[in-house]
Protein backbone atom coordinates (compact mmCIF):
# COMPACT_ATOMS: atom_id res chain seq x y z
CA UNK A 1 0.00 0.00 0.00
CA UNK A 2 1.45 3.49 -1.34
CA UNK A 3 0.03 6.66 0.77
CA UNK A 4 0.47 10.46 -0.91
CA UNK A 5 -0.65 13.31 1.38
CA UNK A 6 -1.93 16.13 0.05
CA UNK A 7 -2.62 19.20 2.43
CA UNK A 8 -4.56 22.37 1.39
CA UNK A 9 -5.86 25.87 2.94
CA UNK A 10 -9.53 25.51 3.33
CA UNK A 11 -10.11 28.05 0.32
CA UNK A 12 -12.41 27.44 -3.08
CA UNK A 13 -9.25 27.99 -4.90
CA UNK A 14 -7.39 25.06 -4.42
CA UNK A 15 -10.51 22.37 -4.91
CA UNK A 16 -9.15 21.98 -8.37
CA UNK A 17 -5.79 21.32 -7.46
CA UNK A 18 -7.13 18.21 -5.55
CA UNK A 19 -8.97 17.36 -8.02
CA UNK A 20 -5.83 17.51 -10.66
CA UNK A 21 -3.68 15.75 -8.24
CA UNK A 22 -6.94 12.80 -7.71
CA UNK A 23 -7.07 12.11 -11.53
CA UNK A 24 -3.06 12.03 -11.63
CA UNK A 25 -2.57 9.57 -8.91
CA UNK A 26 -6.10 7.54 -10.65
CA UNK A 27 -4.12 7.25 -13.49
CA UNK A 28 -1.27 5.29 -11.96
CA UNK A 29 -3.91 2.47 -11.14
CA UNK A 30 -6.28 0.45 -13.54
CA UNK A 31 -9.17 2.68 -13.54
CA UNK A 32 -11.70 3.87 -16.21
CA UNK A 33 -12.06 6.80 -17.66
CA UNK A 34 -16.08 7.11 -16.20
CA UNK A 35 -14.31 5.72 -12.67
CA UNK A 36 -12.08 8.63 -12.66
CA UNK A 37 -14.48 11.19 -13.28
CA UNK A 38 -16.59 9.86 -10.19
CA UNK A 39 -13.36 9.70 -8.01
CA UNK A 40 -12.80 13.47 -9.34
CA UNK A 41 -16.38 15.07 -8.33
CA UNK A 42 -15.97 12.82 -4.86
CA UNK A 43 -13.09 14.04 -3.75
CA UNK A 44 -14.00 17.79 -4.69
CA UNK A 45 -17.44 17.15 -3.28
CA UNK A 46 -16.09 16.65 -0.18
CA UNK A 47 -13.26 19.16 -0.35
CA UNK A 48 -16.09 21.84 -1.33
CA UNK A 49 -18.18 20.77 1.65
CA UNK A 50 -14.61 21.30 3.77
CA UNK A 51 -14.37 24.48 2.45
CA UNK A 52 -17.91 25.90 3.20
CA UNK A 53 -18.89 24.78 6.24
CA UNK A 54 -15.98 23.53 8.61
CA UNK A 55 -14.03 26.37 9.25
CA UNK A 56 -16.61 29.49 8.93
CA UNK A 57 -15.06 32.77 8.62
CA UNK A 58 -11.54 31.80 9.75
CA UNK A 59 -9.71 29.19 6.95
CA UNK A 60 -7.88 25.85 8.40
CA UNK A 61 -5.91 23.16 6.40
CA UNK A 62 -8.12 20.43 4.83
CA UNK A 63 -5.56 17.11 4.97
CA UNK A 64 -6.15 14.75 2.24
CA UNK A 65 -5.09 10.87 2.04
CA UNK A 66 -4.75 8.90 -0.97
CA UNK A 67 -3.72 5.36 -0.14
CA UNK A 68 -3.35 2.95 -3.29
CA UNK A 69 -4.12 -0.41 -2.92
CA UNK A 70 -4.01 -3.60 -5.39
CA UNK A 71 -7.81 -3.87 -5.79
CA UNK A 72 -9.01 -0.23 -4.54
CA UNK A 73 -8.13 3.90 -4.16
CA UNK A 74 -9.41 5.04 -0.51
CA UNK A 75 -9.17 9.02 -0.13
CA UNK A 76 -9.83 10.19 3.01
CA UNK A 77 -10.65 14.08 3.35
CA UNK A 78 -10.26 15.65 6.99
CA UNK A 79 -10.98 19.25 8.68
CA UNK A 80 -10.24 20.06 12.07
CA UNK A 81 -13.78 22.35 11.55
CA UNK A 82 -16.69 22.52 13.88
CA UNK A 83 -18.24 19.09 12.37
CA UNK A 84 -22.26 18.37 12.10
CA UNK A 85 -24.93 16.23 12.82
CA UNK A 86 -24.70 14.13 9.81
CA UNK A 87 -28.39 13.26 10.02
CA UNK A 88 -30.21 16.05 11.55
CA UNK A 89 -28.32 18.31 8.93
CA UNK A 90 -28.91 16.79 5.80
CA UNK A 91 -32.82 16.68 6.49
CA UNK A 92 -33.26 19.97 7.03
CA UNK A 93 -31.80 21.11 4.00
CA UNK A 94 -34.62 21.72 2.56
CA UNK A 95 -36.60 23.94 5.06
CA UNK A 96 -33.91 26.38 3.81
CA UNK A 97 -34.05 27.69 0.44
CA UNK A 98 -31.57 30.07 0.67
CA UNK A 99 -28.69 27.56 0.77
CA UNK A 100 -26.89 27.72 -1.97
CA UNK A 101 -26.08 23.78 -1.93
CA UNK A 102 -29.12 21.00 -2.73
CA UNK A 103 -27.77 18.95 -0.12
CA UNK A 104 -26.60 16.73 -3.31
CA UNK A 105 -22.72 16.73 -2.02
CA UNK A 106 -23.20 13.63 -0.20
CA UNK A 107 -25.87 12.05 -2.37
CA UNK A 108 -23.09 12.88 -5.07
CA UNK A 109 -20.28 10.66 -3.50
CA UNK A 110 -22.93 7.99 -2.37
CA UNK A 111 -23.40 7.54 -5.55
CA UNK A 112 -20.40 7.86 -7.40
CA UNK A 113 -18.12 5.76 -4.48
CA UNK A 114 -18.30 1.98 -3.71
CA UNK A 115 -17.67 3.10 0.19
CA UNK A 116 -18.44 6.40 2.07
CA UNK A 117 -18.25 6.82 5.58
CA UNK A 118 -18.17 9.78 7.75
CA UNK A 119 -16.23 10.21 11.28
CA UNK A 120 -17.58 13.48 12.66
CA UNK A 121 -17.24 15.65 15.88
CA UNK A 122 -16.48 18.70 17.31
CA UNK A 123 -13.09 18.39 16.85
CA UNK A 124 -13.70 18.19 12.70
CA UNK A 125 -14.93 16.08 10.08
CA UNK A 126 -12.95 12.56 8.24
CA UNK A 127 -14.69 11.55 5.16
CA UNK A 128 -13.39 8.35 3.79
CA UNK A 129 -14.26 7.54 -0.01
CA UNK A 130 -13.68 3.99 -1.49
CA UNK A 131 -13.22 3.14 -4.88
CA UNK A 132 -12.91 -0.22 -5.69
CA UNK A 133 -11.14 -1.05 -9.43
CA UNK A 134 -12.85 -2.99 -11.34
CA UNK A 135 -10.73 -6.11 -13.43
CA UNK B 1 -8.10 27.13 -19.03
CA UNK B 2 -7.58 24.38 -17.28
CA UNK B 3 -8.83 24.72 -13.03
CA UNK B 4 -10.69 27.70 -14.39
CA UNK B 5 -14.60 29.26 -16.57
CA UNK B 6 -14.91 31.32 -19.22
CA UNK B 7 -18.82 32.31 -19.95
CA UNK B 8 -19.89 34.47 -22.86
CA UNK B 9 -23.64 35.17 -24.42
CA UNK B 10 -25.22 35.18 -27.22
CA UNK B 11 -28.90 34.74 -28.61
CA UNK B 12 -29.80 32.42 -31.53
CA UNK B 13 -33.48 32.96 -32.81
CA UNK B 14 -34.09 35.47 -30.00
CA UNK B 15 -33.22 33.14 -27.36
CA UNK B 16 -30.40 33.53 -24.63
CA UNK B 17 -27.82 31.25 -25.26
CA UNK B 18 -24.60 31.21 -22.52
CA UNK B 19 -21.65 29.41 -23.59
CA UNK B 20 -19.73 27.68 -20.81
CA UNK B 21 -15.74 26.30 -21.06
CA UNK B 22 -13.52 25.09 -18.36
CA UNK B 23 -14.68 24.05 -15.15
CA UNK B 24 -17.59 24.48 -12.91
CA UNK B 25 -16.77 24.37 -9.29
CA UNK B 26 -17.05 26.14 -5.67
CA UNK B 27 -14.14 28.50 -7.08
CA UNK B 28 -15.63 29.14 -10.39
CA UNK B 29 -19.44 28.73 -10.21
CA UNK B 30 -20.08 32.48 -8.95
CA UNK B 31 -19.19 33.30 -12.67
CA UNK B 32 -21.61 31.11 -13.84
CA UNK B 33 -24.77 33.42 -11.19
CA UNK B 34 -23.07 35.95 -12.49
CA UNK B 35 -24.26 34.84 -15.91
CA UNK B 36 -27.32 33.90 -15.27
CA UNK B 37 -28.44 37.41 -13.24
CA UNK B 38 -27.57 39.30 -16.23
CA UNK B 39 -29.55 37.54 -18.57
CA UNK B 40 -32.42 37.33 -16.44
CA UNK B 41 -32.05 41.17 -16.06
CA UNK B 42 -31.45 42.07 -20.09
CA UNK B 43 -34.28 39.51 -21.17
CA UNK B 44 -36.95 40.04 -18.63
CA UNK B 45 -39.60 38.57 -20.50
CA UNK B 46 -37.43 35.26 -21.76
CA UNK B 47 -39.18 32.12 -21.46
CA UNK B 48 -36.08 30.00 -22.46
CA UNK B 49 -32.85 30.26 -21.68
CA UNK B 50 -30.11 27.81 -23.34
CA UNK B 51 -27.06 26.60 -21.12
CA UNK B 52 -24.15 25.43 -23.45
CA UNK B 53 -22.14 22.60 -21.97
CA UNK B 54 -20.13 21.97 -24.77
CA UNK B 55 -16.95 22.57 -23.75
CA UNK B 56 -17.90 21.95 -19.54
CA UNK B 57 -15.08 19.09 -18.99
CA UNK B 58 -16.08 19.38 -15.23
CA UNK B 59 -19.29 19.67 -13.15
CA UNK B 60 -20.16 18.65 -9.50
CA UNK B 61 -23.19 19.70 -7.05
CA UNK B 62 -21.95 23.54 -7.07
CA UNK B 63 -22.63 23.99 -10.87
CA UNK B 64 -25.96 21.75 -10.54
CA UNK B 65 -27.00 23.96 -7.26
CA UNK B 66 -26.52 27.11 -9.36
CA UNK B 67 -28.29 26.06 -12.58
CA UNK B 68 -31.22 24.56 -10.58
CA UNK B 69 -31.43 27.91 -8.91
CA UNK B 70 -31.12 29.97 -12.26
CA UNK B 71 -34.37 26.98 -12.77
CA UNK B 72 -36.33 28.05 -9.83
CA UNK B 73 -35.89 32.26 -10.97
CA UNK B 74 -37.04 31.75 -14.53
CA UNK B 75 -39.95 29.27 -13.45
CA UNK B 76 -40.91 31.70 -11.32
CA UNK B 77 -40.53 34.92 -13.71
CA UNK B 78 -42.37 33.77 -16.48
CA UNK B 79 -43.14 30.46 -16.07
CA UNK B 80 -39.30 29.67 -18.10
CA UNK B 81 -37.19 26.58 -18.52
CA UNK B 82 -33.10 26.29 -18.30
CA UNK B 83 -32.48 23.96 -21.36
CA UNK B 84 -29.08 22.58 -21.54
CA UNK B 85 -27.46 21.38 -24.67
CA UNK B 86 -24.40 19.27 -25.62
CA UNK B 87 -23.88 17.85 -21.92
CA UNK B 88 -21.54 14.49 -22.35
CA UNK B 89 -22.95 11.24 -21.07
CA UNK B 90 -20.98 12.15 -17.69
CA UNK B 91 -22.61 15.02 -16.75
CA UNK B 92 -26.05 12.85 -17.88
CA UNK B 93 -24.91 10.47 -15.22
CA UNK B 94 -24.68 13.85 -12.71
CA UNK B 95 -28.42 15.09 -13.59
CA UNK B 96 -29.98 11.93 -13.14
CA UNK B 97 -28.04 11.17 -10.05
CA UNK B 98 -28.94 14.10 -8.51
CA UNK B 99 -33.10 13.50 -9.34
CA UNK B 100 -33.19 17.45 -10.72
CA UNK B 101 -34.06 16.84 -14.39
CA UNK B 102 -37.68 16.14 -13.66
CA UNK B 103 -37.76 19.82 -12.32
CA UNK B 104 -37.29 23.30 -14.65
CA UNK B 105 -34.80 22.52 -16.87
CA UNK B 106 -34.89 20.14 -20.09
CA UNK B 107 -32.22 18.35 -21.33
CA UNK B 108 -31.41 18.71 -25.25
CA UNK B 109 -28.68 16.74 -27.19
CA UNK B 110 -27.95 19.44 -29.61
CA UNK B 111 -28.42 23.11 -30.07
CA UNK B 112 -30.64 22.65 -33.13
CA UNK B 113 -32.79 19.99 -31.46
CA UNK B 114 -33.50 22.66 -28.48
CA UNK B 115 -33.62 25.29 -31.08
CA UNK B 116 -36.35 23.30 -33.16
CA UNK B 117 -38.66 22.47 -30.03
CA UNK B 118 -38.53 25.73 -28.24
CA UNK B 119 -39.17 27.80 -31.32
CA UNK B 120 -42.33 25.78 -33.13
CA UNK C 1 1.10 33.44 2.20
CA UNK C 2 -0.32 30.10 1.54
CA UNK C 3 1.53 26.55 1.89
CA UNK C 4 0.02 23.76 -0.26
CA UNK C 5 2.02 20.41 0.95
CA UNK C 6 2.18 17.27 -0.78
CA UNK C 7 4.15 14.37 0.05
CA UNK C 8 4.99 11.55 -2.39
CA UNK C 9 6.86 7.90 -1.80
CA UNK C 10 10.04 8.29 -4.35
CA UNK C 11 8.85 6.22 -7.24
CA UNK C 12 8.89 7.00 -10.53
CA UNK C 13 5.18 6.87 -11.19
CA UNK C 14 4.14 9.92 -9.15
CA UNK C 15 6.61 12.35 -10.56
CA UNK C 16 4.19 13.21 -12.68
CA UNK C 17 1.28 13.41 -10.00
CA UNK C 18 3.61 16.17 -9.02
CA UNK C 19 3.45 17.99 -12.00
CA UNK C 20 0.27 18.20 -12.47
CA UNK C 21 -0.31 19.55 -8.83
CA UNK C 22 2.43 22.20 -9.39
CA UNK C 23 0.71 23.26 -12.83
CA UNK C 24 -2.87 23.53 -10.74
CA UNK C 25 -1.27 25.87 -8.17
CA UNK C 26 0.91 27.68 -10.89
CA UNK C 27 -2.66 28.30 -12.89
CA UNK C 28 -4.11 29.99 -9.88
CA UNK C 29 -1.27 32.63 -9.90
CA UNK C 30 -0.57 35.31 -13.07
CA UNK C 31 2.06 33.13 -14.56
CA UNK C 32 2.04 32.65 -18.11
CA UNK C 33 1.76 29.68 -20.07
CA UNK C 34 5.27 28.92 -20.34
CA UNK C 35 6.25 30.13 -16.93
CA UNK C 36 4.13 27.19 -15.89
CA UNK C 37 5.82 24.93 -18.45
CA UNK C 38 9.16 25.92 -17.00
CA UNK C 39 8.07 25.57 -13.21
CA UNK C 40 6.67 21.74 -14.32
CA UNK C 41 10.06 20.86 -15.42
CA UNK C 42 11.74 22.15 -12.69
CA UNK C 43 9.67 20.63 -10.36
CA UNK C 44 10.02 17.54 -11.79
CA UNK C 45 13.63 17.53 -11.84
CA UNK C 46 13.91 17.97 -8.32
CA UNK C 47 12.04 14.72 -7.83
CA UNK C 48 13.23 12.58 -10.42
CA UNK C 49 16.61 13.60 -8.58
CA UNK C 50 15.00 12.64 -5.15
CA UNK C 51 13.86 9.19 -7.03
CA UNK C 52 16.91 8.15 -8.60
CA UNK C 53 19.71 9.01 -6.59
CA UNK C 54 18.48 10.16 -2.60
CA UNK C 55 17.48 6.64 -0.88
CA UNK C 56 19.27 3.44 -3.20
CA UNK C 57 17.67 0.58 -3.40
CA UNK C 58 14.64 1.30 -0.68
CA UNK C 59 12.27 3.84 -1.44
CA UNK C 60 11.56 6.54 1.04
CA UNK C 61 9.41 9.55 0.87
CA UNK C 62 9.32 12.91 -1.21
CA UNK C 63 7.99 16.22 0.67
CA UNK C 64 7.21 18.98 -2.10
CA UNK C 65 5.71 22.25 -0.21
CA UNK C 66 4.51 24.90 -2.58
CA UNK C 67 4.55 28.46 -1.08
CA UNK C 68 2.56 31.31 -2.64
CA UNK C 69 3.17 34.91 -2.46
CA UNK C 70 1.75 37.40 -4.03
CA UNK C 71 5.02 37.89 -6.88
CA UNK C 72 6.71 34.37 -6.70
CA UNK C 73 5.74 30.78 -5.95
CA UNK C 74 8.33 29.01 -3.80
CA UNK C 75 8.35 25.40 -4.17
CA UNK C 76 10.58 23.18 -1.78
CA UNK C 77 11.36 19.87 -2.65
CA UNK C 78 13.05 17.36 0.20
CA UNK C 79 13.78 13.81 0.85
CA UNK C 80 15.62 12.06 3.22
CA UNK C 81 18.57 10.64 1.25
CA UNK C 82 22.25 10.11 1.35
CA UNK C 83 22.52 13.54 -0.13
CA UNK C 84 25.81 14.14 -1.93
CA UNK C 85 28.36 17.16 -2.80
CA UNK C 86 26.83 19.63 -4.87
CA UNK C 87 30.39 20.56 -6.70
CA UNK C 88 31.50 17.04 -7.48
CA UNK C 89 29.05 14.96 -8.38
CA UNK C 90 28.30 17.66 -11.34
CA UNK C 91 31.35 17.81 -12.58
CA UNK C 92 32.34 14.14 -12.33
CA UNK C 93 29.22 13.42 -15.04
CA UNK C 94 31.30 13.51 -18.15
CA UNK C 95 33.89 10.93 -17.32
CA UNK C 96 30.84 8.42 -16.59
CA UNK C 97 29.62 7.56 -20.42
CA UNK C 98 27.53 4.72 -18.43
CA UNK C 99 25.29 6.53 -16.58
CA UNK C 100 21.75 7.67 -18.13
CA UNK C 101 21.86 11.40 -16.55
CA UNK C 102 23.58 13.86 -18.14
CA UNK C 103 24.24 16.16 -15.35
CA UNK C 104 21.06 18.20 -17.20
CA UNK C 105 18.69 17.97 -14.21
CA UNK C 106 20.25 20.98 -11.95
CA UNK C 107 21.26 23.16 -15.41
CA UNK C 108 17.74 23.11 -16.23
CA UNK C 109 16.23 23.94 -12.87
CA UNK C 110 18.89 26.56 -12.76
CA UNK C 111 18.17 28.21 -16.38
CA UNK C 112 14.55 27.63 -15.80
CA UNK C 113 13.43 29.32 -12.28
CA UNK C 114 14.56 32.57 -10.99
CA UNK C 115 16.41 31.33 -8.13
CA UNK C 116 17.80 27.52 -7.52
CA UNK C 117 19.19 26.64 -4.08
CA UNK C 118 20.88 23.36 -2.38
CA UNK C 119 21.10 22.57 1.03
CA UNK C 120 22.40 18.64 0.94
CA UNK C 121 23.80 16.65 3.83
CA UNK C 122 24.11 13.08 4.96
CA UNK C 123 20.40 13.65 6.12
CA UNK C 124 19.12 14.18 3.04
CA UNK C 125 18.97 16.98 0.45
CA UNK C 126 15.94 20.22 -0.01
CA UNK C 127 16.20 21.94 -3.56
CA UNK C 128 14.28 25.26 -3.17
CA UNK C 129 13.10 26.66 -6.61
CA UNK C 130 11.71 29.95 -6.61
CA UNK C 131 9.61 31.73 -10.01
CA UNK C 132 8.73 35.23 -9.62
CA UNK C 133 5.24 36.56 -11.40
CA UNK C 134 6.30 39.10 -13.88
CA UNK C 135 3.57 42.01 -13.86
CA UNK D 1 -3.16 9.55 -22.29
CA UNK D 2 -2.47 11.90 -19.10
CA UNK D 3 0.92 11.27 -17.27
CA UNK D 4 1.67 8.55 -20.12
CA UNK D 5 3.82 7.82 -23.17
CA UNK D 6 2.67 6.05 -26.22
CA UNK D 7 4.57 4.67 -28.76
CA UNK D 8 4.61 4.08 -32.45
CA UNK D 9 6.72 2.99 -35.36
CA UNK D 10 6.50 3.51 -39.11
CA UNK D 11 8.59 4.27 -42.53
CA UNK D 12 8.25 7.64 -44.29
CA UNK D 13 10.74 6.85 -47.71
CA UNK D 14 12.41 3.99 -46.04
CA UNK D 15 13.13 5.98 -43.24
CA UNK D 16 11.98 5.03 -39.37
CA UNK D 17 9.99 6.87 -37.41
CA UNK D 18 8.88 6.73 -33.86
CA UNK D 19 5.70 8.80 -33.03
CA UNK D 20 5.53 9.83 -29.50
CA UNK D 21 2.58 10.95 -27.72
CA UNK D 22 1.79 12.08 -24.20
CA UNK D 23 4.97 13.11 -21.32
CA UNK D 24 8.13 11.99 -21.69
CA UNK D 25 9.84 11.88 -17.76
CA UNK D 26 11.30 9.40 -15.14
CA UNK D 27 8.19 7.18 -15.69
CA UNK D 28 7.71 6.98 -19.12
CA UNK D 29 11.37 6.97 -20.74
CA UNK D 30 12.04 3.37 -20.84
CA UNK D 31 9.37 3.05 -23.59
CA UNK D 32 11.18 5.45 -25.58
CA UNK D 33 14.52 3.89 -24.90
CA UNK D 34 12.93 0.32 -25.89
CA UNK D 35 11.71 1.80 -28.94
CA UNK D 36 15.09 3.44 -30.21
CA UNK D 37 16.96 0.06 -29.11
CA UNK D 38 13.95 -2.34 -31.64
CA UNK D 39 14.51 0.35 -34.23
CA UNK D 40 18.10 -0.20 -34.09
CA UNK D 41 17.53 -3.82 -34.33
CA UNK D 42 15.00 -4.00 -36.85
CA UNK D 43 17.23 -1.40 -39.55
CA UNK D 44 20.64 -2.05 -38.55
CA UNK D 45 21.82 -0.33 -41.60
CA UNK D 46 19.62 3.14 -41.13
CA UNK D 47 21.91 6.23 -40.99
CA UNK D 48 18.50 8.45 -39.86
CA UNK D 49 16.17 7.89 -37.58
CA UNK D 50 12.79 10.62 -37.16
CA UNK D 51 11.42 10.77 -33.84
CA UNK D 52 8.13 13.02 -34.14
CA UNK D 53 7.26 14.95 -31.13
CA UNK D 54 4.24 16.74 -32.17
CA UNK D 55 1.87 14.84 -29.43
CA UNK D 56 4.31 15.41 -26.84
CA UNK D 57 2.89 17.60 -24.18
CA UNK D 58 6.20 17.38 -21.77
CA UNK D 59 9.44 16.27 -21.96
CA UNK D 60 12.36 16.89 -19.59
CA UNK D 61 16.16 15.62 -19.35
CA UNK D 62 15.42 11.99 -18.70
CA UNK D 63 13.83 12.21 -22.00
CA UNK D 64 16.56 14.36 -23.38
CA UNK D 65 19.09 11.70 -21.75
CA UNK D 66 17.38 8.99 -23.78
CA UNK D 67 17.31 10.78 -27.25
CA UNK D 68 21.36 11.66 -26.80
CA UNK D 69 22.02 8.09 -25.83
CA UNK D 70 20.04 7.14 -28.96
CA UNK D 71 21.98 9.61 -31.52
CA UNK D 72 25.59 8.72 -29.46
CA UNK D 73 24.33 5.39 -30.61
CA UNK D 74 23.25 5.43 -34.44
CA UNK D 75 26.60 7.59 -34.84
CA UNK D 76 29.01 5.00 -33.30
CA UNK D 77 26.93 2.46 -35.56
CA UNK D 78 26.19 4.32 -39.35
CA UNK D 79 27.53 7.29 -38.56
CA UNK D 80 24.10 8.38 -38.77
CA UNK D 81 21.55 10.94 -37.32
CA UNK D 82 18.45 11.20 -35.16
CA UNK D 83 16.14 13.78 -36.67
CA UNK D 84 13.58 15.24 -34.08
CA UNK D 85 10.17 16.91 -35.81
CA UNK D 86 7.62 19.03 -34.54
CA UNK D 87 9.03 20.12 -31.91
CA UNK D 88 6.97 23.15 -29.77
CA UNK D 89 8.64 26.15 -29.39
CA UNK D 90 8.77 24.57 -25.23
CA UNK D 91 10.72 21.51 -26.60
CA UNK D 92 13.02 24.08 -28.38
CA UNK D 93 13.71 26.04 -25.58
CA UNK D 94 15.35 22.81 -23.38
CA UNK D 95 17.06 21.61 -26.56
CA UNK D 96 18.59 24.72 -26.66
CA UNK D 97 19.37 25.03 -22.60
CA UNK D 98 20.59 21.73 -22.98
CA UNK D 99 23.65 22.27 -25.26
CA UNK D 100 22.72 19.42 -27.22
CA UNK D 101 21.64 20.34 -29.92
CA UNK D 102 24.42 20.87 -32.42
CA UNK D 103 25.70 17.49 -31.43
CA UNK D 104 24.50 14.19 -32.95
CA UNK D 105 20.71 14.96 -34.19
CA UNK D 106 18.88 17.60 -36.06
CA UNK D 107 15.78 19.31 -35.57
CA UNK D 108 13.22 20.04 -38.49
CA UNK D 109 10.12 22.03 -38.67
CA UNK D 110 7.88 19.14 -40.03
CA UNK D 111 8.26 15.92 -41.18
CA UNK D 112 8.08 16.73 -44.79
CA UNK D 113 10.90 19.36 -44.35
CA UNK D 114 13.15 16.36 -42.66
CA UNK D 115 12.15 14.05 -45.34
CA UNK D 116 13.16 16.53 -48.04
CA UNK D 117 16.38 16.78 -46.55
CA UNK D 118 17.39 13.94 -45.94
CA UNK D 119 16.48 12.02 -49.11
CA UNK D 120 18.20 14.07 -51.19
N1 LIG E 1 -16.78 18.99 6.53
C1 LIG E 1 -17.94 19.47 7.04
N2 LIG E 1 -17.95 20.26 8.15
C2 LIG E 1 -19.11 20.75 8.65
N3 LIG E 1 -20.32 20.50 8.11
C3 LIG E 1 -20.40 19.70 7.01
C4 LIG E 1 -19.22 19.16 6.42
N4 LIG E 1 -19.61 18.42 5.34
C5 LIG E 1 -20.93 18.50 5.26
N5 LIG E 1 -21.45 19.27 6.28
C6 LIG E 1 -22.88 19.56 6.52
O1 LIG E 1 -23.66 18.62 5.78
C7 LIG E 1 -24.62 19.29 4.96
C8 LIG E 1 -24.88 18.50 3.68
O2 LIG E 1 -23.78 18.55 2.81
P1 LIG E 1 -23.95 18.23 1.25
O3 LIG E 1 -24.65 16.93 1.10
O4 LIG E 1 -22.63 18.34 0.62
O5 LIG E 1 -24.93 19.32 0.70
P2 LIG E 1 -24.82 20.92 0.59
O6 LIG E 1 -23.38 21.29 0.53
O7 LIG E 1 -25.56 21.23 -0.65
O8 LIG E 1 -25.50 21.46 1.82
C9 LIG E 1 -24.03 20.66 4.74
O9 LIG E 1 -25.04 21.61 4.47
C10 LIG E 1 -23.31 20.94 6.07
O10 LIG E 1 -24.23 21.43 7.03
N1 LIG F 1 18.29 14.53 -4.13
C1 LIG F 1 19.50 14.03 -4.41
N2 LIG F 1 20.07 13.10 -3.60
C2 LIG F 1 21.30 12.60 -3.88
N3 LIG F 1 22.04 12.97 -4.95
C3 LIG F 1 21.55 13.89 -5.80
C4 LIG F 1 20.26 14.47 -5.57
N4 LIG F 1 20.03 15.37 -6.58
C5 LIG F 1 21.11 15.35 -7.37
N5 LIG F 1 22.03 14.46 -6.93
C6 LIG F 1 23.36 14.20 -7.53
O1 LIG F 1 23.67 15.26 -8.42
C7 LIG F 1 24.01 14.76 -9.72
C8 LIG F 1 23.57 15.73 -10.80
O2 LIG F 1 22.18 15.75 -10.95
P1 LIG F 1 21.50 16.30 -12.27
O3 LIG F 1 22.06 17.64 -12.59
O4 LIG F 1 20.03 16.24 -12.10
O5 LIG F 1 21.97 15.33 -13.43
P2 LIG F 1 21.75 13.77 -13.67
O6 LIG F 1 20.49 13.35 -13.00
O7 LIG F 1 21.69 13.67 -15.14
O8 LIG F 1 22.96 13.10 -13.10
C9 LIG F 1 23.35 13.40 -9.78
O9 LIG F 1 23.98 12.55 -10.67
C10 LIG F 1 23.45 12.92 -8.33
O10 LIG F 1 24.70 12.34 -8.09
Amino acid sequence: MTNIKLTIPSLSDYVGVVRLTASGIANRMKFTHEDIEDIKIAVSEACTNAVQYAYGDSPGDIEIVFSIFEDKLEIKISDSGKGFDIDADVKTKEDDPEKIGLGLGIVFMRSLMDHVDYDTSVNGTTVTLVKKVIS
Amino acid sequence: MVLDLNVSIRENNSIPVIDLEGEIDVYTYPKLSDALQYVFETYPNAKDLIVNLDKIRYIDSTGLGVIANGANQIKKINDGFINIINATPQIKKIFDVSGLISANFKIFDSESDAITSLTK
